[in-house]
Formats: C-alpha cells, structure tokens, sequence
C-alpha cells in the first residue's frame, strides 16, 4: 500500500474545472515532481490535498485512511506538510517561533501548563526549542532564528518555511515552488538542502517547479498538468522527450 | 477668635458626558448661591460669618466616575457637605460613599429611592417617582375624566423608567388592570418613536403620558402630532426646562406636566431667582438649577442651625446633618420642605400649562 | 394592515437615515478599509453647519433684505453645508488619517473614535450645554391616505436620501473614481503605479462621505430637530454595523443594510414589546451575520487586510 | 539619454539599500539590472517611480526635466514610466478587465483605451478567456501576464519590470519575453528589466547592470556580461 | 529593555543623561526599596513637610491635580515632590545599589517563584502604604488596576489575535451582574434578594468563588462570538462583537430581578485593596504566560496568517475559542471587582463609553504586548484622574495626546514586546544585563 494515494480526484471553482480526475501515489522516501504551465492546476491539487479546498470527488488515503474532509490542521498533524506558493510567514514572529509553532498538535502540555507555567511546560519547550534549531541548522538559517521574518532576504525565508513544514513532523513534504525567486546560485544550495532533507529525514518529497534543472536532477518520477489533467507521467527522460509535454510546457526552444 | 474657618461645599455635577446641561445649570446655580454668601460677608455660624468655597468637580456623568469624585471631594479637599450628583445612576453609588464617610450629601435631582434608602446622611431635594406618579395619573382622571392611558419612556434611563411604573400602578388602580392600553418604550439616544406611537394610536388610548427629558419630549411631540394623534399629552417633572419650549415651539402648547415649580407666573423668592437667573445666562432656569438652589439653601440653613463650625471637619459633618434632617417646612423656591426619615423631602407638586405663548403657567397644586 | 402600512412608512424615513449614515460610512470604509469612527461626529457637525447655513438664511431672509421662500432656503442649505462640511472630512483624512495609511487599520480606528471625542467636546465648548432646535425650513404638511399618516417632509426625506444613493452607487460602479477607490480598498500601495493619485483620491472620498452627511444632518434636523453635541455617537455606531453588514465595499450593500436595519428597528417594536426591542434587533442582526459571515454583497474575509 | 539616474541613495529607515547609483537608459533600450537576493535592485525601480523616497543629493532626470518633482502617479501620467511591480500587486477584487481599465485613469487619449486593451489580449490571449475574473483568484502565471497588461496599458515610455519570469512556466516565460520584445520594437518602449535568471534577462537585453550590496559593481553591453567569468561564476550559476 | 523599564508604571520619572547613567544599574529590586522609602517618608512626614511648605494637604497624584486647581501652588507643589519623591528615591536607589544588586543576584538563584513573590510584595506595599494617606488614592489605584485587567484581556483579542472586538464591556457587564449577584443574594440583606442567605463573615473568602463565577459566566457569553469567529472575521467580527455588546445591555435592562436600569447596589464591601492586586497579579501572571507559551502563540499566527496556521497543525477554531472565552473570563472577574468597588452596577455603565476607553487603553499602550497594557491602562487611568479639573478641556487633550502616540507610534507607546520577568528581575551590576 502507498503512503499516499489518490484516487480520481477531481474538482471544479464553480464552472472552472480545475482538476480533473487526477491520480498520485507516492510511496515513502520517493521524490515525485509536478510541472504544468501556469494555471494548470498544480496549486489547486496541492490545496486540496491538504485540505484547504475539498475536493468535489475522489479519494485521498494517508497510509490508507481516507482524508479528504477533514480540517487542515488535521491533515497536517497526520503527516502532510507544505509550503506555500506565495510564502505565508507570520509577520510579527521570529524564525524560531515559527518553528516552534509547527509543533502545536504536538505539545504535550494542556491549556493549564499554557497558563500557569508548569515545569512540565518548560520541559516541552525547551524540547521542541532545540528540535527547531536542528532543523534551522539543517536548513542553514540557524543564525537568524531570532529576526523577524519581513527582514530576511527572500531565499532565507523561503528556507524558513521550508524548516517550519518540517517541523510538523511531515511523512508527504509539498513544496510548491521552492525556487521562485532564487538566483542560480541559491538554486543549487536548495537543490543540497532537498536532497539533505530527503536523506536524513527519509520522507517522501511532493515538489512543484517550474526550475528545470530541479526537476529534472530531483525527482523520481514527474506528473505534467495541463489543464487540470495529467498528460504525462514518467521518470525525467521520459518526460523530457515526450512530445507532447514539449508542446504544452517545455517549448522547443528550451529543450534544444 | 482666630480666622473663621473656611466652609467648602462640594458640587458634584455632570459638566460633560451626556447631560451637560444639568451640570450647567447645577453650576450656575451654585455659583448664584456663592455671590449671595459672600455679598454677605460670609456664611453666617452662630454669629460668626465664615467664608465659603464651592467645590466644583465634574463627573462625567458616570458612576465611578462619581463615585472618585465624591471620595475625592470628601477625602481631599474636605468638604462638609456635597450637593449632587444630580442623575441616580450617579447618586445611587455616590450616596453610599457619601454615607460610608458620614459626610452629608443631598442629591437635587435623583427620583430613585435608593438614593437615600437607609442612608442616615444622604438627602434630596425633590419628591420621589412614587408621588410624582398618583399625582399625574390622580390630575389627568380628575382634570379629563379619561380610563384609557398609554405611557411612553426610555427603558435604559432609570429616572423615565421608574415614573413610568408608578405611574402605570397608579392608573391601573384607578381603573383598574389593563387601563394602560399601550406602554412603550426606547432606548436613550433614540430619535425616532414612531413605530411606539403608531401602537399608541392604534390602541386607543385617550391621553400618552412621557416622563422623559425636554429633548426627547420635542420629538415624541411633533412625531405623535404627525403621526396623526391630537388628544392630550402629559408630561412629568423632566419637563421643566426653558429647552423644552425652545425645542419643541407651538407643538407643545396647551400640554400639562407635574413638576417642583411653575415659572410663568411665578412670584416672590420663585420670580427674584428666575428673573436673576435669566438676566445672567440668558434663559430661564431649568428645575434643575432650581432645585440646586433650593439644595444649597437647605444646605445654608442647616450649616447655620447647627450652630458652631470647629474646623474639625468630622464633628461638623455631623453636626450639619443632624440639622439637616431637622429642618422644618424649608420655603424653597420649588415649594415647602420638610425631610422624612429616609431623607426625603415631603413637598407639593405643581401642575403645569404650557400657555400658547409658551410660558409654564401654574395651573394647580397638588399635596402629599 | 393600515397600521403596518403606516410602520413601513416610519420604517423607510428611519432606514434612510441609516442608510444615509451607512453610505457616507461606507465609503470611507470601503477605499480605505478604515472604521471611521469619526463619522457619526461629522454627521454631527454637518447637522451643525446646517443649523447655521439655515438660521442664517432664515435671518437674513427675515430682514426682508432678500425674502428666500423656505424650499429654495432648504436646498442652499444642503448645497452649502454639503461643501463645508466636506472640509471638515479633508481636515479629519489629513490629520487622523493620512499620517497612518500605512499603520494597523486599527490605530486609524482609534484616531477616528479620538477625533470624534473632539468634535464632540469642541461643539460643548463652542456652543455650551444647550440643545438647538433646527428651523423648520417648510412647512410640515401631514396627509391622511385612507388612515396612514404622511408626512411631505417624510416624502422628502425618503427620495432625496434614495437619490443620492443611487447617484453614489452609479458614481461608484461606472466611473473610473470609483474604480479607483475600489482599488484602493484592496492594495493602495500600488495605485499610485496605474497613474492615480492616491491622496486626492482619499481626500475626495473623505469629501463625499462627508458631504453625505452634512446631507443626512440637514435631513435629520427636519425630521427630529433636537440637535445635540452627542448625537452622532449612536447613529455612527449603527452606521458602522449597517456598512459592514451590507458588504465590505459595497455602496448597494451599505444602503440596502441601512433600510434593513431600520425596518428591524420599527417592526420588532412593532410586534414584540418595546422594551426587548434592542435585544431582539440586535440578535437578528446577529444571527443574519452567523449565516451570511460576510455580509449581503461582502467578499470573505482576505488575508490581506492589515490588522 | 531618455533617463538618468545620479547618486541615487535610498534608504529603507536604518538600513541602506543604494549607496549612490549611477546608470541612464537610452530611448528603445532594453537594459537589464541583475544581482543577488537583496542587493537593491527592486528598490532602484521603486526609486525611479518614487514609491521610496530618496535621500538628498540623489537625481533623476527624464528628457532632461527632474523627475523627483513628480509624484508617483505622476510618473506615470506624465512621464509614462510604468511599473510592474514585484509580486504582482494586482487588485484582487477587480477583474481582469477593471484591472486594466484602471491602470488608464490618467490617461487624456481615452479614445484609444479599446484597441489597447485589444491588443494586451493579443498578446495573452489567456487574459480574454478570464476577462471577468476577479484577478486574485487567477495562477500565478496569469497574474503576471495581467500585472505586464496593466503596465502596457498605463505607460510605455519605459516599462520598469521587476522580475517578470518569477513563477512563470518555461513556455511561457519565454512568450512573456518575446511579447516585451515586441512591445519594445513596436511601440519603442523602453525597458528595464530587473532578474534573478540573470541568463535569460542577459540574452534578452542589450545591456546590463550588476548591482552587488547597493552599488553597481560591473556593466557593460550584455554579451559581454555574459562572457564575463565574474558574472559567470556568480549569475549564471558555474 | 532601559527604556521600557523607565516606562514600566511603578517607576520614578526618567532622570536625564548622567542621572540616570548612574541609576542606570539598580536592579528592579533596588528601585522598588527606594520607592518605599519615598511612600514611607511620605507616610510618616508628608503631612508634616505639608504643613511646613504651607500646603493643606499631601498632594495626590503627584500634585498634578493641585497645581492643575491652583496654579499658585506649584512651586510648593513641585518642591513637595521633589522632596518626597524624586530625591529619596534617586538617593536610595543610589546607595543601595550594590546591596540591592546583590540581594537580587541571591533571589534570582532561588526558584523563580520566590523572587517573584518578594517583588510583588514590596509592589503591594508601596501601593499599599501609599493609598493609606487618602482614600481616593485607594480609589483611584483600585479602579487603575482593575483597567489594567481590562486592557490586558482586550489585548490578548485585539492585539495578540489581532480581531477588532468591540463586546468588552459586554464581558464585563455579565461578570459584574454575575458576581454581584452572587455576594448580594448570599450574604447581604437588600430588597432584591432578600435578606442574606449565609453569614456575612464567610463572604469575604468566598468572593474570590464568585469573581471566578463571573468570569465563567463572561466566558460562557463568549461563546457567542466565538463561534460566529469560525467563519468570518475582522470588520464582520467586529459588528457581532458591536451587536453582542448592545445585546447585554438591553437584556439587563430587561432583568428585572437585577434592577433593571435602575441598577443593582448594595454589594459587600469585599474588593480591597489585596483583593484586587491579587486578582490583577494573577491576571498578568497568568495572560503573560499564556501569551508566551507556544499555545499562545497560535494568536499570532491566526492573526498574521490563518491559513498558514491551519496548515501547520494550529487548531485555529479551538485557538479563536479559547482566546475568546479566555479573555471574558479576565474581563468578567474585572468586571465583579468593579461592581464591588463601587458597589453598585447599572447597564449604562457598560456601554460605547466604556468601550471606547478601553479601546484607547489597548491602542494607546501598545499592541500585543503585556508591557504595553500595563502601561496604557496606567498612564490613562492616571492621566484622566489628574486631568479631571480642566472638565471640559480634558476631553480634547487626552484625545489629542492619543492621536499624537497613533501617529508617531502607530502600533501603541510599547508594542510587540514580551514581557519576561525573569530579566526584569535582575541584578544589573554585570554589563551584559545592561543592556
Ligand atoms: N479560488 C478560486 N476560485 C476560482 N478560480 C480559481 C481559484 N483558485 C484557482 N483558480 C483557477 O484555477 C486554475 C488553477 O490555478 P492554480 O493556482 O492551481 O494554478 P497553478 O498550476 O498553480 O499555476 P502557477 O504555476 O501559475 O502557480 C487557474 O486558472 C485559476 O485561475
Ligand atoms: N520595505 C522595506 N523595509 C526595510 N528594508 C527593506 C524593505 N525593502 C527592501 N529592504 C531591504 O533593502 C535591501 C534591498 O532590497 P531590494 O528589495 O531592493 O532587493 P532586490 O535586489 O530586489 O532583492 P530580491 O532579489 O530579493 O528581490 C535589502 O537588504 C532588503 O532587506
Ligand atoms: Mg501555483
Ligand atoms: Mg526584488
């Protein structure tokens, strides 16, 4: 059984249709992509898979549960983690508090050690302080727990999310475009972190991108999304040869 | 005989929030009161003329506010005695402060029993809402001769609120339950009462009885007359203010209210006020100013009765109140006085016309 | 049934003047996105203008120096008051708004209520502790249809409101002022990049919103000619719940809500005791936004709206 | 010299961001800035189109008249400068259309504001297909083709664009470039483009700027910047 | 961390340049000992240095209301303080400095708990002993303190959830009925209820029962707005609020068996002094704790991003709950001490005016910030008592002042600052805890 499965997941933003009976399965540790031209779906399909949107039809099953209706926070604490598109940090909190926060369903200390300050509070918090600067050190961001996040250079907050997503203790990581933005260089350093997350942690990656060389380097096997449908599923050569991906997304000019 | 020692008096009014008004006249009244003492010579205390100082502070119009203001007055600038706070959802919580501290205090204007209920030191200066309500409802059976009444009032007011219960209990006993065909209510601060006056008309009703405060009773006015209603109008003592006329013009001639005193007409001490009054504000005085005035000289009157002023402001707190609840038959400009056990004063209450010139004209009195 | 047609008489004279409040509310409300809780003082000092434009027409018209017949009085007055107060608007967005576009709408939120404390206590200052009574510009004339009571101030009152609704609501759906303004709402950071100039954009919002209460003023000392410094805050409270109510934004929504309110106003009094009647109003209030969270014509709510 | 920059200082309260830039654009120019995360190249945009202000002893000339006297709007109206911001910045809760309708307010020629609007949906036909979507629910892609639409439609003098392909699919990253292109050709609007893919935005412009920590450090006609194995190795990836 | 200490309400007026380079490291502990030296002087010699300087009484409220009254007197006024405050305190804070710095260095080795409890009571006494020259001090700090309370609990939903609630006063109007009908129907004898159902004596103990009532019954009322929170928020958020808010105040005045408009009196004389510093000692304690904790801060996180916080395992319905029912709760047992230092509630009290007043208290102080509630709610409780002679006047300066800290300080004097007493506590003869 795969970790996670979808099962003709399809859904419509009033007469839009935005996914149309679209399938995954991704089985722990694999790194799966997710390229389509803009406004394709790609989005769509990540929101509902985490609950933000619910899907009109179709199944979800997480380690065979089905999940699909169920409130996002739920979604996330059962092993779903992600990015967002368009970073979503908190603005008036540090790095490491929004680390820290990623723990929430996990803390072990009720409304009555929140108020009245218990050791056992303590002990929590220095617990899940310690789990957040592991994973700000492996996402090279340590230095900067205690800034506030509008000031940070927008890789660094980029990598910032990506350390709070962790934190929910992810088995599924959805990145939805973790490379917007970045220069070259930067690309390469995320591309390092990526592969460091997926080897230390051993979870299973869910990217979307429109960085070719990420894609094409990262990923084990990448769905093309055009209009909502999948149009090609396949290991990163067969997915660069097939003609009509090339049509639709990549273009002549970039393959050649 | 060395300096004789100076006597303050505390005002505690409502300069602003919602009635600045009331601490408006309070004040000039007070001030009034002042220039008499000092034109002569002082306060006089068993042949010594002391000097007097008026403590004005302003509360906002709220109870805690109040409140601080009378623990203030009483505690720092030590006063002997407090007039006000006018409204009783300021006197009601002041009273018990005045009374904690055994410091005299006579509320002008608060209808509400709590006030003074079983408070030794607490007194007021006009009569309670459970007079005020036979009278009206005993003047409209006796003057018309009508069983069908409707009352409308300001349910989140106490003063309106209270009158208009009286009033309802009296007139059911004259004629029995259910003789309040329509009674309505709104809440402070609104503005339009045709939806209650609609019910009005429509149930009937021979005479509207509205307690409330000279703003409001311009509009209920004008709206019930455009509304279509042309029998009687009956107000209370709220009505009692030069405003009243000004807001409401011709609308309001020819209507009835019970209050402390009748302006037009008014002769004696009654006139000498009004018309000093009036040279040096430019209106008549409300009855608010009058019964402040009538307070003050209450105040007056027990200060010197009580025969010495120690300078310890203790025993002449209690010496002035000891007076006070003694004073007999005080002729005041709103009328005769005479304090019950609980404080309250035992006074008529005069029935007014407004004439078609608009002037309050004595129509009749009616005693306890 | 005469008798529930009178009540939607008072209704609608009652819920034009929510409306009326409302719209000037919303307007400022939906460019940008401040509560202005200023309002319902300059609805205050525009029924304040109006008292003086009119006793000063009156007066001078009684001099016989230029005898006005009261109607020509009336709509000098509104012209008059709606440009002055309209300064009054722009002083209020220059000095307790502008400073603090870029701060949490909350703060601005404050600055209002604290401007509103100081027309308030401004106007106690200025014209003491008395009530003043509105001239009567004409002369009331009431109407007796079949039983309901009529009155033409009320006809008055009702179509001039609906008029300058309509006005507003095509102002702002057509022209490109109001599309600006609509932008502006959203993210005013930018607008300046399309070529528009923001201040004169929220001075001019400012001055309309403003303008429309001096209206709603004027109207009102007709109907109820008690004016009094406080007697704003009430109506700017419910003005704020109307604007909302009716759709972050929406000229329609603010005017639709307005009546609304008003029509729960008059006919929970109607039907249930008087005494209930803000408990039930307001609980029906309640529950309608429960159901609807955003309101008649609102959008949800979106994350980018600053605090 | 159509624009002229000089001691351009900018600074975002404690923190500086431009230490005094000089660099000019030249009428039908397409010149491109590029740089690292942060090294000020959105604010020398916000700059020219006074959304920060500047510190004194900074100039800015357009056609030889001070463009520091106008305000942002202004910029537009007059100058015709126009900016697409980064982000995007489109006003959610209008629709596509009133988004470009909007971005014409100033405009005195209001006769030709139809066969604009025709002609930003020739180029991206995907924006007609939503004309009356309201634009915050449109892909990122769309959004960026709207963004470029509505700078086309308000301005183009010169077009400021402030990383145009962030998030856009390759396809279409490259027919965004290719409709700036045309743009520029037909309409000899002049361009400054500001990058991360600095690869891309070097093949595309004629010349270029390297901006490093708020100071220009290099520049040079593009393909020389290209060949440059400083740019090399710190742009466009090794 | 200097500057805010300087602000922090039990401290002296900011000194200048050397001055306070010098008082600059005195510990918390330092201040507050010299702080009781002042009020002990004052306690013991105030009426007779008054009397020397020809000055009838102390002045209160650092004789701004003296001099405001009878600007005469100033002079007098202000040698008065300086005299009494200003010099002792500067002295004493000089002088022990090392000692104080030491004896907080040993405090500071013990459980936190401990340290904690000996600079709240060194607080208790200043106030207390402070209050003992007038009743009106007594009063007024009664009433400061329980808008502290206010204040803080409205901040934990403005400024720490970031929602525009408008049903404070609501809260507290069903705390204050809530316990005062408890205290007057069990223990005192009115016209309402009855005479009293159990000994008077038992009261005063139970009082802390019945302000805990209050706040549950607040907090019961929140769930009204709490739920409609799930799905809307901001400016609809607010008009419920509004709407809640309107509908309290007309059910009480429809509550006949409460009085009505006309209001409920005759509460025991339970709110003291200790009673109500305890209160609002636990509540700060306990909000500030709240607020730090990782619960607490998934307010933040709905406020900036809700989303966000949904997809990061933030239950945010539960949050928005508890935030709610949470802050009621503070302001129902503010509520209850209010009614019991007046002794008497009427609806009225509880209506836009309220509101808008603390409303201030949160904005002018500062948002999301317990420093800055503290401070909000001091400076303006204080500020319109010591202003209250210019009547008229004080309705334009206060407001004039808060436009001012909006347009210069948009998010309050002290925002977006934790409150950590641990480091106010200190000893600060070392350099690192200079800062
Ligand atoms: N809430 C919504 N309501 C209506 N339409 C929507 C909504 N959200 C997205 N859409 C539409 O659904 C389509 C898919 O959007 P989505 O954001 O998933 O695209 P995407 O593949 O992520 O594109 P990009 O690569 O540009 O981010 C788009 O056409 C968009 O306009
Ligand atoms: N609004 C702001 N407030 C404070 N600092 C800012 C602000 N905007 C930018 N900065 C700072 O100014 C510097 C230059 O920023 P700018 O946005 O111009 O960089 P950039 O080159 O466009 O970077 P990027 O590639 O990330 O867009 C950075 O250090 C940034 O942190
Ligand atoms: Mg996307
Ligand atoms: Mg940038």
């Amino acid at each position: 059984m795969a970790l996670l499965e979808i099962r003709h997941m399809t859904h419509h933003f009033g007469g839009l249709r935005a996914v149309h009976d679209y399938n995954l399965s991704i089985e722990p540790g694999q790194v799966r992509g997710l390229i389509g031209p803009n406004g394709a779906g790609k989005t769509t399909i990540f929101n509902l898979i985490t609950g933000i949107y619910r899907p009109s039809e179709g199944q979800i099953l997480l380690d065979g549960a089905p999940i699909a209706g169920l409130a996002p926070y739920q979604i996330a604490d059962r092993g779903l983690g992600r990015t967002f598109q368009d970073l979503r940090l908190w603005r008036h909190m540090t790095v490491l508090e929004h680390v820290k926060l990623a723990h929430y369903s996990k803390l072990r200390y009720g409304l009555f050690g929140a108020f009245f300050g218990t050791p056992a509070r303590h002990r929590e918090e220095d617990r899940i302080t310690r789990r957040s600067m592991e994973l700000l050190e492996m996402m090279n961001v340590a230095h900067l727990a205690d800034q506030l996040v509008p000031n940070l250079p927008y890789g660094a907050q980029r990598r910032v999310e990506m350390a709070r997503a962790l934190a929910t203790g992810p088995k599924v990581l959805f990145l939805d475009e973790p490379t917007a933005g970045m220069n070259p260089e930067e690309l390469i350093q995320m591309m390092a972190i990526i592969r460091k997350v997926r080897q230390s942690l051993g979870l299973a990656i869910f990217l979307i991108e429109h960085r070719l060389k990420m894609v094409m380097e990262l990923c084990d096997i990448i769905q093309t999304l055009v209009f909502g449908e999948v149009i090609a599923e396949g290991s990163p050569e067969e997915i660069q040869n097939n003609p009509a991906v090339i049509e639709a997304y990549l273009g002549k000019e970039i393959v050649e | 005989w060395g300096k004789a020692e100076l006597i303050k008096v505390g005002i505690n009014a409502p300069m602003t929030g919602d009635i600045p008004k009331v601490g408006e006249g309070s004040k000039f009244a007070a001030q009034m009161w002042l220039e008499d003492i000092k034109a002569a010579g002082g306060l006089d205390v068993g042949g010594v003329k002391h000097p007097v100082e008026l403590v004005i502070e302003d509360n906002e119009s709220k109870a805690e506010s109040a409140v601080k203001t009378n623990t203030k007055m009483i505690t720092e600038d030590e006063v002997l005695v407090i007039v006000g706070p006018q409204s009783s959802k300021q006197a009601v919580p002041a009273g018990d402060v005045a009374n904690n501290y055994k410091t005299p205090m006579i509320s002008p204007w608060s209808t509400n029993p709590d006030t003074t209920k079983d408070r030794p030191y607490v007194f007021r200066g006009c009569f309670l809402d459970p007079f005020q309500g036979p009278v009206v409802a005993n003047f409209i059976t006796n003057e018309f001769g009508f069983t069908k009444a409707a009352v409308l009032y300001d349910v989140a007011s106490d003063y309106p609120k209270g009158l208009a219960e009286f009033f309802k209990k009296a007139w059911e006993e004259l004629h029995g339950p259910g003789s309040v065909v329509a009674y309505e209510s709104f809440t402070t601060k609104d503005a339009d009462f045709s939806s209650q006056l609609t019910n009005i008309i429509n149930s009937g009703a021979e005479v509207l009885f509205t307690p409330q405060y000279y703003n409001e009773v311009a509009l209920i006015v004008q709206q019930a007359h455009e509304l279509g209603w042309k029998k009687p109008i009956v107000g209370s003592d709220s009505w009692g203010s030069a405003e009243t006329i000004e807001l409401c013009g011709a609308a309001c001639h020819g209507l009835f209210f019970s209050t402390h005193y009748a302006a037009a007409g008014a002769t004696g001490k009654t006139k000498e006020f009004i018309d000093r009054y009036q040279a040096k504000h430019g209106y008549i005085p409300d009855d608010v100013a009058a019964l402040t005035w009538d307070a003050l000289g209450i105040v007056g009157q027990a200060i010197s009765t009580c025969g010495k002023i120690t300078g310890d402001v203790e025993d002449d707190r209690q010496c002035v109140r000891d007076a006070m609840a003694k004073i007999k038959e005080y002729d005041g400009i709103t009328g005769k006085m005479t304090f019950t056990e609980e404080g309250d004063p035992i006074k008529c209450a005069v029935i007014v016309k407004i004439s078609d010139k608009g002037e309050y004209e004595f129509y009749k009195s009616v005693c306890p | 049934m005469v008798f529930f047609l009178q009540n939607i008489i008072n209704a609608l004279q009652w819920g034009s003047f929510y409306a009326m409040i409302a719209l000037g509310y919303s307007m400022v409300y939906s460019i940008l996105m401040l509560f202005n809780f200023a309002h319902g003082d300059i609805f205050m000092v525009g029924a304040y203008i109006g008292f003086g434009v009119a006793t000063g027409l009156v007066t001078l018209s009684a001099t016989g120096f230029i005898a006005l017949p009261g109607w020509v009085i009336l709509v000098l007055t509104i012209l008059l008051s709606m440009f002055l107060t309209s300064f009054v608007g722009m002083i209020v967005e220059r000095v307790g708004y502008r400073p603090l576009r870029d701060a949490p709408r909350a703060s601005a939120a404050i600055t209002g209520l604290m401007i509103g404390i100081i027309l308030e206590t401004g106007n106690l200052a200025l014209m003491g502790a008395r009530r003043v009574s509105f001239p009567p510009l004409i002369e009331s004339v009431t109407y007796n249809i079949g039983g309901v009571f009529v009155t033409n101030k009320k006809i008055l009152i009702v179509v001039v409101s609906l008029a300058f609704m309509l006005a507003l609501h095509l102002f702002v759906q057509r022209t490109r002022y109001g599309m600006a303004m609509r932008a502006m709402a959203f993210d005013f950071v930018v607008v300046p990049l399309m070529g528009v100039p923001v201040n004169t954009i929220a001075r001019l919002t400012f001055a309309i919103g403003s303008a429309l209460a001096a209206v709603a003023g004027i109207l009102f000392g007709l109907a109820y000619p008690v004016l009094d410094p406080y007697m704003g805050i009430v109506f700017g409270w419910k003005a704020f719940v109307a604007a909302i109510l009716g759709g972050r934004g929406s000229i329609m929504g603010a005017t639709l809500a307005g009546f609304l309110l008003g029509f729960i106003e008059i006919f929970v009094a109607m039907i249930f005791p008087s005494t209930l009647r803000d408990l039930i109003a307001y609980s029906i209030i309640l529950l309608i936004l429960v159901f609807r969270p955003h309101g008649f014509f609102g959008e949800p709510y979106s994350a980018r709206l600053r605090l | 010299m159509q624009l002229s920059v000089e001691n351009l200082r900018v600074s975002y309260g404690r923190i500086k961001a431009l230490h005094g830039i000089d660099f000019h654009l030249d009428k039908g120019e397409i010149v491109c800035i590029i740089g690292a995360n942060g090294a000020g190249k959105s604010t020398t945009l916000r700059a020219i189109s006074r959304m920060v202000p500047v510190e004194p002893g900074s100039r800015m000339t357009y056609m030889g008249q001070d463009l520091l006297k106008h305000p942002a709007d202004r910029v537009v109206s007059r100058l015709g400068i126009s900016h697409v911001p980064e982000g995007r910045r489109l006003f959610g809760n209008l629709t596509v259309l009133e988004n470009l309708q909007l971005a014409t307010f100033a405009r005195k020629d209001r006769e030709n504001i139809p066969a604009d609007i025709d002609r930003v949906f020739a180029i991206f036909p995907r924006l007609q297909e939503r004309v009356s979507q309201k634009s915050g629910t449109l892909s990122g892609g769309e959004q960026q083709m709207l963004a470029i639409g509505r700078a086309f439609m308000s301005g183009r003098k010169i077009m400021l664009l402030d990383e145009p392909s962030m998030g856009l699919a390759p396809l279409l990253m490259l027919s965004v470039f290719k409709a700036l292109r045309e743009i520029n050709q037909r309409e000899g609007t002049t361009i400054l483009l500001v990058e991360q893919n600095a690869r891309l935005a070097l093949q595309f412009s004629s010349r270029g700027y390297v901006l490093e920590n708020g100071s220009l450090v290099l520049q040079g006609n593009s393909a020389e910047l290209l060949a440059n194995p400083d740019v090399k190795k710190a742009y466009l990836g090794g | 961390m200097e500057a805010n200490r300087d602000k922090s309400p039990s401290h002296p007026p900011r000194g200048k340049g050397a001055l306070r380079r010098a008082c600059g490291r005195v510990p918390l502990l330092g201040w507050l000992l010299a702080i009781l030296c002042a009020v002990l002087l004052e306690h013991y010699l105030g009426k007779a240095l008054a009397d020397l300087l020809g000055l009838r009484k102390i002045p209160v409220l650092l004789g701004v209301v003296t001099i405001l009254k009878k600007p005469l007197l100033m002079p007098k006024t202000v040698l008065f303080v300086f005299l009494i405050y200003a010099l002792p305190i500067g002295l004493t804070a000089r002088l022990i400095r090392e000692p104080a710095n030491w004896l907080a260095e040993r405090l500071m080795r013990m459980p936190v708990l401990i340290p904690a409890a000996v600079h709240l009571a060194i607080l208790y006494a200043i106030l207390h002993i402070w209050g003992d020259v007038s009743a009106y001090r007594v009063l007024t700090l009664k009433l400061t303190l329980i808008a502290v309370m206010l204040t803080l609990s409205l901040n934990v939903i403005n400024g720490y959830m970031g929602e525009f609630s408008c049903s404070h006063p609501g809260f507290m109007a069903l705390g204050a009925y809530a316990t005062s009908v408890f205290t007057v129907g069990l223990f005192a004898t009115d016209k309402i209820f009855g005479p009293a159902l159990l000994p008077e004596a038992l009261g005063v103990y139970l009082f802390p029962v019945a302000l805990f009532l209050g706040g549950m019954v607040a907090a019961l009322g929140a769930l009204v707005i709490a739920i409609p929170s799930f799905r809307t928020r901001g400016d609809y958020l607010a008009i419920i609020s509004l709407a809640f808010l309107f509908i309290v105040k007309s059910m009480i005045e429809n509550l006949e068996f409460v009085g009505g408009p006309r209001g409920l009196s005759s509460q025991p004389d339970y709110a003291s002094l200790p009673m109500v510093f305890s209160a609002c000692a636990l509540c700060v304690w306990i909000i500030n704790n709240f607020v730090r904790s990782t619960i607490g801060k998934a307010l933040n996180a709905v406020r900036d991003d809700e989303m966000a916080a949904d997809a990061m395992t933030v239950n945010t319905r539960r949050t928005k709950m508890v935030a709610f029912m949470f802050a009621a709760f503070w302001a129902g047992v503010a509520g209850g001490l209010f009614a019991h230092v007046l002794r008497y509630v009427n609806p009225a009290t509880f209506g836009i005016q309220k509101l808008a007043e603390v409303l201030a208290m949160v904005y002018f102080g500062g948002l999301n910030s317990v420093y800055g509630s503290i401070v909000g709610a001091v400076s303006l409780s204080m500020l319109s008592e010591a202003l209250r002679p210019l009547e008229i006047f004080k309705w334009i300066i206060i407001p004039l002042l808060l436009i001012l800290v909006m347009i210069f300080r948009p998010t309050g004097l002290i925002a977006f600052k934790e409150f950590d007493g641990r480091r106010l506590m200190q000893p600060r003869n070392r350099p690192d805890n200079e800062v």
